[in-house]
Formats: structure tokens, C-alpha cells, sequence
């Protein structure tokens, strides 16, 4: 505790390393995950939200780690179960930032259905969905995101033969009111989107391109293809969705944005107490 | 001649009005200083099909069925067969019948029972908008002995709302149904059901009318609960449609849920962020949730899982009820994940087990089931209401800000205090990975030891003091050298049961386990002190309690098994029947 | 057994009925599940099928109960997995005509995730979920189909406040490869819808709007509003997006086909034998 | 002097080729007419982090890793503290350190182990492309009397796909090492730690190199599954992953679901349409399977489920193993619904245990789980190649074209013949919800107590012949009093105990149990004969093996219990010190 002598000072503005654990990531060298972590401490920092005040929910994954990486509030919980988890954290303490993220097997394979009803729900929620098109922890199988000829694994020798998912189209569809793409190739680019997502009313899906260099090697050349979206963000989901489809799913950038209201549980009951509840049971 | 109990059936076809005039019926006479219990049947039609009101009145607390129904009104006989199993008939039942509504069906004239006319339709064709329902009402009013006067009264704030056309033809076949019983020639029928409603009409202001869903509901509000997350399901929806509103009058919230998986992790991650928070399901929907409970259980965060167990395996029988979920309850989460599991033992001790689930999960940073059942949940009881002194628990341990913050710290009691996001200095992340006291995952040998111990042992070595059962001598000739050992809803026949054989004579002992996990065999051995042969009662096919029992506890006595499944309850007679019959003692 | 003798004769073309088991639908009266139930035998026996080579597979709702008011070979599920028992039967039994019905509840909120991913996948199955805004089954509750603002659950009192899903648009975005839109009150529609969809080589979504006359009384009033789409189907997924975003939910007819191949479990490798397959073991 | 056993650890940091050089060991003792055993541990990190790889040769066929390793190789010391807990050392040990690894790890030193330098590094850096791995592999294979030839024809085959230049270049490395142990000064090198390869090399043609999520694989391709579904776990993905194309070798097929909801359904819904199916997990992924597996019983649809245990609860530690998941196979389906729970006890029973499960639950159209643990799956052992013939099981019952058919039809056995999907007459409606003999739902007592004792009585009255258990006798000084109780991997090490105690004098019975659901308490009674003290022996904190034989069997013996929790597995010197510490006789 400072002594009451001592001159008074300005508290240093946070800085990224502030949010960050003293935990190793057990990612291997080259991960992308490793500048997601970056581009959310940025984050952070550049919004100076005091670590307590900031949760950060995840599931099952090498991206879902990242969890303990951060030094703020963390719930690193079942595969799939991140968004639901969160859902309950911010209907019941809505005056924390609440953060969600994890992979692409974690959030739309057996995370799929709380990946819709989140959308739907538009909940005050960001979303870092680490996109790497396969399931990186258990060892490299595909993911609903993996391309239907790419025949990499064990479990599918020819290819699954199934058209990947487009997170953001999905996401749209929905009913997510913020959407966006980043890669962790340029964490300081993520990093204001992940900004502008957490400023965001409602509920901010921010789709994130994060290379499996062990999996898939070939992602290491996403640098060369990955760019800015060549138009500006929109608020009609159906431009929007043109967009997404059009796009060859490498642009970054804003996509979506509908600033309409979060939804919160409803409090518009008169309040009572639980004598007048009880006495409801009297005869 | 007038009698302390009286059953009653009512039933109709879709639209007929039978659970309406027998939730009347069971109000008026809670009015009267009367118990009650009502329970209500349907047919396989999702609306609009048969239905059957169950009644039992008496001058003291119910807490089940009776062997025998006493009086049957049939307001039509379309589809009442269904309900054959669940009405039985003897000799000295009454069946009242609407000449209109065709012959009695075969069975039912071959119980035996006295049959008696009771011309609803044309009674109600003299009214104008008079319904048969009321008539019927106001005749099993007259029966039993209810006051003209009151029906009147409960009619009027019961139709209000529909206007006072309503309200006028209810009150007056309310009324005729009444005299065709006051003024019949029989009079047999002006005494021989006529219950002694012997004015206990001072208690009535602290008299509940409770289902068990209600009671489960407010003892998780009284608990401290302010966050629910579910998915509807039969039958713990009513539960839910309970508790939404309510909650959010004391500013908490219910969040309707896209499936189990997902109501169960919002319950956790409620509960991470501070405040008390359940969740109530059935079977399916329990096994839905058992990895969610796991996380729970294993990053140590408190949440309440009320399980309203239906007829399984699967799908099963949805609108029934059996004790069968108690295996899964106890077992049904994979590794070693010690946990709570609670029974409640009657309508009004599901507000208290309920309760106590709630502060024990808080306390104990545990998960906590409370099973209740459909044949509580749906019912109705009128019943004192609930007066305990739960065992103090001092609530969820916080943390306070601390530079040296560890999550899962290795305290003596195995509970380690709990940071509340927004608390400086102590973030940490809850995990489900096995891990070291910091919060840090490890998959060394010794940590997950340690960890393993510190989850038992808070659980383990926790004093429940005397709630982990309810224990009651019911004295006959010389002290109980038999015991019978239950638990859940089946407590009400086996109570009932225990005064029927002390009447006669036979002392007995009944042990309800309202604490079924952790085991507590020191506590059980001692109330087992004195009895040499032990019944164990339960309704569940595979004797999953028994087997439980068996499991965890050691019993100098032989034990006896008294179990089968649902849908049809235990009755107190057919619990007699069998300790007479098979009992040594 | 017919005699030898007996003149041979061709057998009577099947009729709807042949398909109706003796079973009384437990619907309530009025309950637009009926009309979905001829509808299918209808179009059933439009196309002759051998009763045996029919599979019908549900969930959990009332909606769902219609596997066993069928003469095929049904099962009635749990809730929200009827698309996964169809997938497994269908990548076991290619030869059976596989359909799948279900409610509102039963697909979109805990089988939604099957929902996306059969979409995904592209099996040949033809699904037809019975939409009518509300769990029927549990006695009337919110679905994710239901209206934002309808107060009539004790569950949600004030509206979930949530903006429904349009059961067409995630079919759209998670790959379905023909999408349709029915109504209860035009069985014969529907059963021409059912015909085509069954016809469709791929996995094939008829969205039917079947009232609940119980929990949702309104919704009588949807034959007052239903009618067919004003614009053709089309094989372009984003002209069918705009179209089902433009729509009051309420236009029926076709309103996407893309004639891409079934997806079918690989079947590449070389045929092998156990003997050959254990010798791999050997040293 | 030579020995007949003896046990390697390899270690090395991400990349230094531990594995693989402990994998090419493993080979060419096999190919020498040895057996052997080998397992793998892995640091946290993903892919890339430090790994060993344990061994264990032996003249005869082992089952468990011994108490402590003869020779400790570290191919660098980074982070190789992490593998303290499972590599013991001894007084007796040899560590083979490279000098320019730096110092050898005080933890290590304190064993008293012997430290011999071997240098790698500057033996590599005469070679070109030599890797220390490779000359590890050379010097180990000398010091255990491998033939220098065989390790030159099997680093062509493992290589050759490399190219020449790394073929030569490993050779060099390897034959460098050979000759540094080969040609040491110290004449104990050559001959201690030799192993006396009694050329069983006539057999080697029958001897199967074999993990145990291969046997299971192959054990349910011969039981005739020939449809698989499943979502990627570990320790189960590689028995996926060696099925995938086997399967579809077969004219099956293997489909990669989006979770374990769709997983468990898939498999119920390709067995429902005729083709034996099944899938694997572990914990996490059998939580979500419940509700499935009970839509499965209650269907009376056949379905296998392999579950790999990990450690637990929640997502626990999922590379290491532990055998508690025992409670969620027994007891984790909510309502009363039997199945078949089965434990394979090491790698060969694994293909056994798994085919007859298979087998069993097309039979019995039940839900069959088989337990694995990563002990077993991940290990990979040198065997005989597996050689049984199971009791006689005619496969499906399936119907036929009738008029009058009733799929639950109540039999005497209790199974009703199936309708394939495409047989005309046959059709019906598969039901979770309780069901009469036609299928129809039904809520009537009669017809759910029917219904239930028939799918119990199914499974309960099968003959499972002399299968259900292992029961061997170690006869040492006298017939066996005391019996080990175990089951699955639990057994190597228990067998291994009884053989040391055999050897000591004390004569033991094993009795391990390969069908652990239903319970068959008539045949262990049997199998108790003669024994008046019972050990049982299980790896879970909270004995749910013990727990589970008190629910179903009773014991005129009194019951032991050596339990405890993972990751470290027993030894055989840890039980034989527990029973000739803590046993009575
Ligand atoms: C219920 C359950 N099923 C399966 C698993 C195994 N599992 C762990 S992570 C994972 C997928 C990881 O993929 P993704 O979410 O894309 O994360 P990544 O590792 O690629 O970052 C799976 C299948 C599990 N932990 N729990
Ligand atoms: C796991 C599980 N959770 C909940 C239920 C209860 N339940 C039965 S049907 C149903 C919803 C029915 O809604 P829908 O699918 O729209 O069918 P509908 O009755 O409206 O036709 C629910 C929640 C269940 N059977 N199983
Ligand atoms: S496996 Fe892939 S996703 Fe996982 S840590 Fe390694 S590089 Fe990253
Ligand atoms: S409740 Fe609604 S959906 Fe269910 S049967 Fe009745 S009308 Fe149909
Ligand atoms: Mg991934
Ligand atoms: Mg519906």
C-alpha cells in the first residue's frame, strides 16, 4: 500500500504484456494462435479495461488454450459448450466484457448449435472464432471448415467430399449483428477489429484466419493471398452475405455491422420479495 | 357416521372440466381445515383428450394415494377405461353415474362397487350455461361434507374474470349438484362420506396448496438461486414456467435454453460469475447434461441440477412417474467426479431438500441433483407449511484480493475460496483439465491425487448433521426391530404404511434418506440401532437404491427388497401386504 | 398365396391409405400435422414406392409422433437426433428411401446442429421440418421460430425478445441443395413438393407450415395468408437467399435446387478381405 | 550372464527422434523371436515437445511395464524431468548420457543409477547426416543382443521412402552405435543388460505387433461391424483412424459425425437399416452418448461403443490413463436400461473381448460397451497373434415376411426377431418411448413391467459360457487362498504379481473380469472356491470397481481393495508389496 506521503500519480496506461499469464502455451512454434493472443492483449490495452472487469471463455482445443494464457477472469470448459457458458456468465453479470473463443471443430462442429443461437440471440458477446480448417489438438482431422478434397488425414484418406462451411455466411444467416475477418498474420489489424467488435452492442462473431503450421503446412502461404475486403463494411446482412460469397473467404475486414440493441434478459417484472412470493402459496 | 379420508376420482373426456371441478374441489376443501391431494391423469391425446382428476381428502396430512377409491364420478364414460389402473374399485366404492353418458363399463360394474345415478345432463339441461362439471362439484361438495356457502365464495373468484354470466350458471349448478345429494333419499349418502372436517380452521392461514415443482422452485429461491437456465421438459416445465417470472421479480432472470448441453454450461458460467444458479430437467435432459455437470464438478463451481424423474429407460413414459434416474444421478458422470445427490421426500420437503442442495452446492463448490419426481412434481397437496431450521452454512467462500491467488488451493476442508470475476488480483481459469492448485493444468501423478482428495473430501467430510434423513419410530406393541428404508416421493406410502401396521400393533422404523450422496453409513448404522431386519422399498426395476445401498453401506441385517417400477405408485396397503406377508419379524 | 391357376392380374396401383398404419394420431383436432401425414402418403404412393423401402425417421415432439401413423419402417427418435439416425441409415442402406420429419423445436433449437450439418453434407435424404412456431409437445413454449414479441408462455412472459430464424436462409447458407417451402393447408401442394424433394438427388429441405391450433390458435388464421411464391425457383443460393429474406415467411412453393450429386460415403479403396487385413500385423 | 528382461526409456526434446528410434527397437526385437512392449509419453505442447518412449523386452510375453527401467537414454535433458514420475530408476539402472548434453539431472543422479557417457553429439558429427537417434538406436540394440543385420534391414524398409542417402546415413549412425557398445572396455556392456533371445523364432510368424486400439478395431471388423461413426477423441482417434480405410477395404464404411449426439444416432440408425455398427470414444465423448445409447436399449437396437478411458473427470488428462469411467458404462443411462459392459484385459483380449461384444450385441439387439483404456490403446505389444474360439452366438434374430409381426414380441429368451428395413410385412415403428409388443406406445403398467423385465432377462439369461473371466492359479507352495480381483489393463500388472508371488511361494488366483455387466455373481462364487481372501485391484480414486462387485455379488470372503487413481499405472512390484504387506493369509 502507498504511503499517504508519497506524491500522487497517474496510473501507467496498461500494456498488452499486463494481460497476459505467466503460463507457456503449449502451441507448437509457428501457431498462429500465438498472435491472436497478441492481438487480444492489444486489445485490452488499448481499451485500459481493468483485467478483473474482463472474462475470457473457451472450449476444447489448441485454440480454445488460449484461455489461460490471458491474465483476466478464464473458463476453459468442455469442447463445444464456450458460447453457452458465456451465454450464462453475461445474462448474470452483464457488467462484465465478456470474450469467447476457440476453433473451428469447438465452434461449428460440436459447438455448431450454440454457435446459431448465439448469433440469434445477439447477446453483448465477442467471438474469436481461430479458424485453422482442421482440429489441430487431436492431432489433424478435418473440420467442417476443411476444404472437401483435402486428404491430409487418417480419418477421411480421400477427402471428406463435403463442402466447408462459411462461418460468416452462417453467422449472417443467424442473425449475428457484427461480423468481421482477421488473421493473425496482422495481430495489430485483429486487434482494432477485436476492439470494435467488443464496442459493439450486441453480439460480434470475428472470424479469425490462425495457421496450423504442424496440420496444415500449406496455410503458411495464407500470407500471400490473405487482404483487405475491397468495399466497405455494410449494415444490409444481404449485401453482406453477397460479399462473404463472393469472396474467395482470404479478405479481412469489417462485414457486417447492425447496431441495433444487445438483448438482455427481461427485468420489466414489478419487483417483489420472497414473502409476497410465498404468500402466493397460502390458501 | 362420518370417516377421516375420503378418495376420490373424477374423470371426463376433453373439455369435460374434471380437473377443474377437482382442483375446486380439493381449494374448498383446504378452506375447510382439510388436507388434500390431487393428482392428475391424461390420456395419450396432447390436448383436448381424456382426463382424470385423483383426490384424496382428509382431516390430516396426506402424502400419497390411497388403496382404494372410495367414490368414482365418470362425467362421461369416452376413454375412461384408460384410466382402470389407476382407479381402483372394491366393494364398498361408489360409482356415480350419469344415466345419459350409457351403461357402466364392464369392469368398473365388476368391482363390486355400488352403483348410484346422478343425471348430470339433465340437471344441467334445466340450467341455463350450467355444466356438468360444477354439478358433479357441487354433489362430491355435498358428499364429503363441504359447506354450501364456501363453493359459492371460491366459485365467484375462480370465474370472475369470465364475467358474472359465468359465474352465476357455475354457482347454480354448483348448487344443484349440491341439493341432489342434501336432499337424497338414501341416506347413506348424506353420511357415509362425509368427512369430519374437524375445524382445524386455525391453521389454515398457515396451510400451503403446493406442488412439488413449486416447491422445488422456492427452495431454490430461498436458497439464494437468481439464475436459471433449462429447456422444457416433462414434467419439470411447470417448475421452469414457476420460477421465470418469479425470478425476475427478484432480479435475477431465467434464460429459456437452445437444448441441455446449453442450459447446463449457462448454469456454470453463471455460477463462475458469482450468483447461485440451477437448472431442472428430466431423464433425457440429465443425460444431456452429465459432461456439463463434469466441468462443473471438476473447476469446482457450485450448480443445482433438479432432476423430475419420469418413467425411463429413453424416451419412456414421459407424463409418469418412477425412481429410476437415481443410478444416473449418482454414477452417470465419467472419472472420478464426487458430487451431491438429494432426494426430496414429500411435497412441502421439497422447498427444504431443495434449499439445503442449493446452500450445500454454494458452500461446497460442488454440483448438487435434487431428484423429485413426477408424482410429486404434478401433484397438488394441501399441507402445512414448511417449518425447518436448515444446518448453518456459512455460503460460498469468496476470495479477496491477494497477490498470491490460488484457485484450488489445498485448504484442510478441500473447499478453497472462490474469486468472483471483478475481483482484483485474483483472476484465475477454471478448467476442466485436471490441475495444480494455481488453476494451471498438470498431469502430474501427485497433482491430481491431491486434487482428487481435496473434491471428495469437501464433499465427505462436510457435517449434514440430522438432515441426511429423516428417521421415525412408529410405535406399536414394543420397540421397531424392523426398519423400512426408502426414499423420494415413495416416503408418503411408506409412512402411511408404517402408522397402518403401528395401528395394528407392528412397531416399525422408517429411515428416509433425503442425503443420498456422499453415502453417510456411520449415521445410518446408528439409526439402524435395535432393528434386525431391514426393507428397502423403491420403485425402480433394477433396485438401483438397493443396489446403492448395498454398495456403500453395511448392514448387520438382512435386507429386503420391496421394488418395481412405475407408472402405477406404491399404495400404503400394498406396502402392508407385503411386510406381513414376507417379513420374518 | 395365389394359385397357379388364378389369372395374374396387375396389382392395383397403391393409394395413400396403404401407407397409414392402424394407429391413432394422438394430434389434437384441428392440428395441422394430420394434412403433413397425407401429404407424405400421398406423395408415397404418387410414386408407388414399395411401403418396405421407406424409412421414416423422427425426433421427439408432436410433429414427430408421425413415424408411427405410417406404414413404413419408422423410427421414432429422441429429440433433435432424427437426422443423425437418417444419415447413419442412409450411408448404411443407400437403397431405402430415407425421409425425416420433425418440429420447429426438434430441428432448430436441440437439433440444430445436425440441422447445419446434414445441410452440409448433402446426403440424399428429404426433411421435412413441421413448423408451427411453438413446442407443442411440452405444452407450448417458445421455439426458435417463434415471434420475438409472443407473450403467451408462462416460460417467457414478455416475448423471448429474440428475433426468430428463418428455418429457409440457414438451410441456404449451411448448403442444402434443394429448399422448399409447404403448407399443411394445401396437402395436395405439399405432397407435390414432398414428390420432387424425394426425387431430389441431395439432401432436401420442405419447410411446412403445420398450425398448432392448441398454443398458437392464431395461426388458423395462416390459410388467410399463405400463397405461392410470385417468382420461380432458381439453382443461384444468393437469389434464393434474397428471396426467402424478402418473403413474410409465408410463400410457398420451390425455391432452390442445385442438381450436384448426393454425397455418398467413400467407396475408393480397393476391396480387401480380414485375412489381408491382419496380416498387417505380423512382424 | 544374461537376462531374460529388460526395460528402455528413451527420451528426447521436439524432434530428436526418440519415438521413432524406440518404435525400430521395439521391431527388431520382435523380428529376433522377442516380445516387448512400448509406450509413449509426450510433454504438453501439441506437436513438437519432448517425448519418450518406454520400453520393455522380455523373452516371454509382458503385459505391464516393470518397476523400474534398466537403462534411462536421454538423447538431450531438455524438460526430461517431466517424465520423472514414470521413468523409476534404480541403484541397478544405466544412464547412457551424451556429455555434450550438458549435466545429468540432479533427480536423476540422486537414484544412484550407474552414468555411462555415450557421445552422441561428436558420433554424429563424424557422420554425415548421422542422427544421434539413429546411433542410440545402434547402441541399445548391442546392449540388449540384437543382431547388428536385422537393424540394417529394417532401417532400409522403415526408410526407404526417403531415399538412399538417409537409408545410408542411418545405417552409419546405427552401426556406429552398435560399435560403441560393442566394442566398450567395460566388459559389463556387452553382456548385463543382454537379453537371451531364445530364438522362439519359429513362432515369429504367429507373433502380431499390436496396439490395443487396433485390436479393438480389428475385433469389431470381425464381430461384422461393417458401419462406424464418430467424432475424433483422445485416446480413441487412432482406432478411427485405423478403421477408416479398413472399413471401407471392407465395403463399409466410417463417417466423420459433427459431435457424439450424431455419432451414437448414426450408429443406431445405419444398425436399425441391418449393418452392424459402432463407434469409439473416450469419457467426454461417452457423456454425450447416454441418451443415444438408452434410445439404443429401449429400441433394442444393436450397438457397439468402444470407450477409451483417460484420466478424469471432465476433460481430466486426456493422454494418460485410468479406469474410471467404469461408473458411466454401468450406471450412466438414466431409467432402468441393461446392456453389456465389457473390459478388454490386455492388447490380444482386446480383439477377443471386442468381437464378442460385437457379437453380443447383435445377439441380444442391446447396446454392448467395451472399456479400453490409453494404457492399453496407445501402448503397442509384441504377441502371439490372438487365438480363441467364442461360445457359439447365432447373430442377428431377424424376421421374416409375416402378416402378424410384432417387433417387441415377448419371447422366452426375450429377443424378438428384427425386421430389416425392406422386408414386406415387417414394417414397424422403432420407440424410445414404452412400447408394447407391436411397438405401439403404450403407458400401461403391465405392458412397461413386461417390456422391462424382457430387455433385462435378455441379457441376464444369456449363457455367456467360461468368457465372462480370466481365472487362472499361480500355484506356488500349496493351492491358492488369496484371489486378485481385477479387470481390463489393470491385469498385466496383476498377472505379472501373481507370477512373482507364484515364484515366492505364495500361490494366488487371478480373476479378472471381462464381462462386467451383467453380473454373474453364481460363476465368480464358483470361481471363489477354495479362497478365503479377496484382493481387488482397480485404478480409480473412488473404487468404483470394488463398489460395483458389493452392489451385485456377495463374498463369504472378506473384500481388499488396492485402488488409486491415475496416471501412473501399477507395477507388478507395487501390487506383490501391497499383498505381502497388507494381506492377512
Ligand atoms: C466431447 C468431446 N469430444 C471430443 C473431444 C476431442 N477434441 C478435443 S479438441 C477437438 C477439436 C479441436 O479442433 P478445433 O476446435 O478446431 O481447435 P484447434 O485444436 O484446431 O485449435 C476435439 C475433437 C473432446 N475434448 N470432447
Ligand atoms: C432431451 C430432451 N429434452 C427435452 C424434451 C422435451 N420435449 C419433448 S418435445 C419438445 C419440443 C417439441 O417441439 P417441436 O419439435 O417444435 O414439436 P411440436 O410438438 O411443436 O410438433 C421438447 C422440448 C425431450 N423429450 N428430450
Ligand atoms: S497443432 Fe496446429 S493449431 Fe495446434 S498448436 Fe500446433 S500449430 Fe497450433
Ligand atoms: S399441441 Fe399443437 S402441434 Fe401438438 S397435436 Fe395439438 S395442435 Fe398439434
Ligand atoms: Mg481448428
Ligand atoms: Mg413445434
Amino acid at each position: 500500500m502507498s504511503s499517504v506521503s508519497e506524491p500522487l500519480q497517474a496510473p501507467a496506461p496498461p500494456q498488452p504484456k499486463d494481460y497476459k499469464s505467466a503460463l507457456k502455451p503449449i502451441w507448437c512454434p509457428g501457431c498462429g494462435d500465438f498472435a491472436v493472443l497478441n492481438a487480444i492483449t492489444k486489445a485490452l490495452a488499448h481499451q485500459a479495461l481493468p483485467a478483473e472487469d474482463v472474462a475470457l471463455i473457451t472450449g476444447i482445443g489448441c485454440s480454445s488454450r488460449i484461455a489461460a494464457y490471458a491474465s483476466v477472469y478464464g473458463f476453459h470448459g468442455v469442447h463445444g459448450r464456450a458460447l453457452a457458458l458465456a451465454a450464462g456468465l453475461k445474462a448474470a453479470r452483464p457488467d462484465l466484457a465478456v470474450l469467447v473463443a476457440g476453433g473451428d471443430g469447438d465452434g461449428l462442429s460440436i459447438g455448431g448449435n450454440h454457435f446459431l443461437h448465439a448469433c440469434r440471440r445477439n447477446q453483448d458477446l465477442t467471438y474469436i472464432l481461430m479458424d485453422n480448417q482442421v482440429y489441430g489438438m487431436t492431432k489433424g482431422q478435418a473440420s467442417p471448415t476443411t476444404a472437401a478434397d483435402w486428404t491430409d488425414s487418417k480419418l477421411t484418406p480421400h477427402g471428406t467430399g463435403i463442402t466447408p462451411f462459411q462461418p460468416t455466411s452462417l453467422a449472417l444467416a443467424a442473425g449475428a449483428s457484427f461480423v468481421a475477418r482477421g488473421f493473425s498474420g496482422d495481430p495489430n489489424g485483429l486487434a482494432h477489429l477485436l476492439v470494435e467488435a467488443m464496442q459493439h452492442p450486441g453480439f460480434a462473431v470475428v472470424h479469425v484466419l490462425s495457421p496450423c503450421p504442424t496440420y496444415r503446412p500449406e496455410q503458411m502461404d495464407w500470407k500471400k493471398v490473405v487482404g483487405p475486403f475491397d468495399v466497405e463494411e455494410t449494415s444490409d446482412p444481404m449485401e453482406a452475405m453477397h460479399r462473404v460469397q463472393a469472396d474467395d473467404g482470404m479478405s479481412t475486414g469489417f462485414i457486417y455491422r447492425d447496431r441495433r440493441p444487445a438483448w438482455q434478459p427481461a427485468s420489466q417484472a414489478e419487483r417483489s420479495d420472497l414473502p409476497a412470493i410465498e404468500a402466493e402459496f397460502s390458501l | 357416521m362420518s370417516r377421516s379420508d375420503c378418495s376420490i376420482a373424477l374423470t371426463g373426456s376433453g373439455g369435460a372440466g374434471a380437473i377443474t371441478a377437482g382442483e375446486l374441489l380439493l381449494r374448498l376443501a383446504g378452506r375447510q381445515g382439510g388436507y388434500g391431494l390431487m393428482r392428475r391423469s391424461f390420456g395419450p391425446q396432447i390436448r383436448g383428450g381424456e382426463a382424470a382428476a385423483l383426490l384424496r381428502f382428509a382431516t390430516a396430512p396426506v402424502g400419497c394415494m390411497n388403496d382404494v377409491y372410495d367414490v368414482f364420478l365418470a362425467l362421461d364414460w369416452r376413454n375412461a377405461e384408460r384410466f382402470g389402473d389407476e382407479i381402483p374399485l372394491g366393494a364398498k366404492s361408489l360409482v356415480l353415474h350419469d344415466p345419459a353418458a350409457g351403461p357402466v363399463p364392464e369392469a368398473i360394474v365388476a368391482s363390486g362397487a355400488r352403483l348410484l345415478e346422478l343425471p348430470l345432463k339433465a340437471l344441467a339441461g334445466d340450467l341455463e350455461g350450467g355444466r356438468p362439471n360444477m354439478i358433479a362439484l357441487g354433489a362430491l361438495a355435498a358428499l364429503i361434507g363441504l359447506e354450501r356457502a364456501s363453493g359459492k365464495t371460491l366459485i365467484e373468484a375462480r370465474f370472475v374474470a369470465k364475467g358474472s354470466a359465468i359465474v352465476e350458471a357455475s354457482t347454480a349448478a354448483f348448487n344443484a349438484g349440491f341439493t341432489v345429494i342434501e336432499t337424497a333419499e338414501d341416506p347413506e349418502l348424506a353420511t357415509a362420506w362425509r368427512i369430519a372436517w374437524d375445524g382445524d380452521a386455525a391453521g389454515i392461514d398457515e396451510r400451503w396448496s403446493l406442488t412439488g415443482n413449486e416447491g422445488c422452485g422456492l427452495g431454490a429461491l430461498r436458497g439464494g438461486v437468481r439464475f436459471a437456465a433449462a429447456y422444457p421438459i416433462t414434467p419439470a416445465s411447470d417448475m421452469l414456467e414457476w420460477l421465470a417470472p418469479r425470478l425476475e421479480q427478484l432480479g435475477g432472470c431465467l434464460l429459456q435454453a437452445e437444448d441441455e448441453l446449453a442450459s447446463i454450461n449457462m448454469v456454470t458460467g453463471a455460477s463462475f460469475g458469482g450468483v447461485p444458479a440451477m437448472t431442472a430437467t428430466s431423464g433425457p435432459g440429465l443425460s444431456l447434461m452429465l459432461e456439463g455437470m463434469g466441468l462443473a464438478v471438476a473447476s469446482e463451481t457450485p450448480a443445482l441440477v433438479v432432476n423430475v424423474m419420469r418413467g425411463g429407460p429413453s424416451t419412456g413414459i414421459p407424463t409418469k412417474s418412477e425412481q429410476a434416474d437415481l443410478d444416473q444421478a449418482l454414477h452417470g458422470l465419467h472419472g472420478d467426479a464426487p458430487h451431491l445427490v438429494l432426494g426430496a421426500l414429500d411435497h412441502a420437503d421439497c422447498v427444504l431438500t431443495t434449499e439445503w442442495a442449493t446452500r450445500l452446492a454454494e458452500q461446497l463448490q460442488t454440483v448438487a441433483v435434487v431428484l423429485s419426481d413426477q408424482n410429486l412434481a404434478q401433484s397438488r397437496v394441501l399441507t402445512a407449511a414448511p417449518d425447518y431450521t436448515l444446518p448453518a452454512l456459512e455460503g460460498r467462500v469468496e476470495a479477496t484480493a491477494s497477490d498470491a491467488y490460488e484457485r484450488y488451493a489445498l485448504t484442510e476442508s478441500g473447499v478453497s475460496p472462490m474469486a468472483r470475476p471483478g475481483t482484483p488480483g485474483c483472476m484465475y481459469t477454471a478448467d476442466g483439465l485436471e490441475h495444480a492448485a494455481s488453476g494451471q493444468p498438470s498431469t502430474a501423478a501427485a497433482v491430481h491425487a491431491a486434487q482428487l482428495d481435496k473434491r471428495e473430501r469437501k464433499i465427505t467430510d462436510h457435517d449434514y448433521g440430522d438432515f441426511w434423513a429423516e428417521i421415525r419410530n412408529y410405535p406399536g406393541d414394543g420397540a421397531p426391530t424392523l426398519a423400512l428404508l426408502t426414499w423420494g416421493s415413495t416416503t408418503g406410502a411408506v409412512r402411511e404404511a408404517a402408522e397402518r401396521l403401528a395401528a395394528k400393533g407392528r412397531a416399525v422404523r422408517v429411515i428416509a434418506l433425503r442425503l443420498l450422496a456422499p453415502a453417510r453409513p456411520a449415521a445410518l448404522a446408528g439409526a439402524l440401532a435395535g432393528i434386525d431386519e431391514v426393507l428397502v422399498i423403491e420403485q425402480s426395476h433394477s433396485r438401483q437404491f438397493h443396489r446403492y445401498l448395498r454398495a456403500h453401506y453395511d448392514f448387520d441385517q438382512p435386507l429386503d427388497v420391496l421394488a418395481r417400477p412405475g407408472p402405477i405408485l406404491f399404495t400404503p396397503g400394498e406396502i402392508v401386504t407385503h411386510i406381513e406377508q414376507e417379513t420374518r419379524s
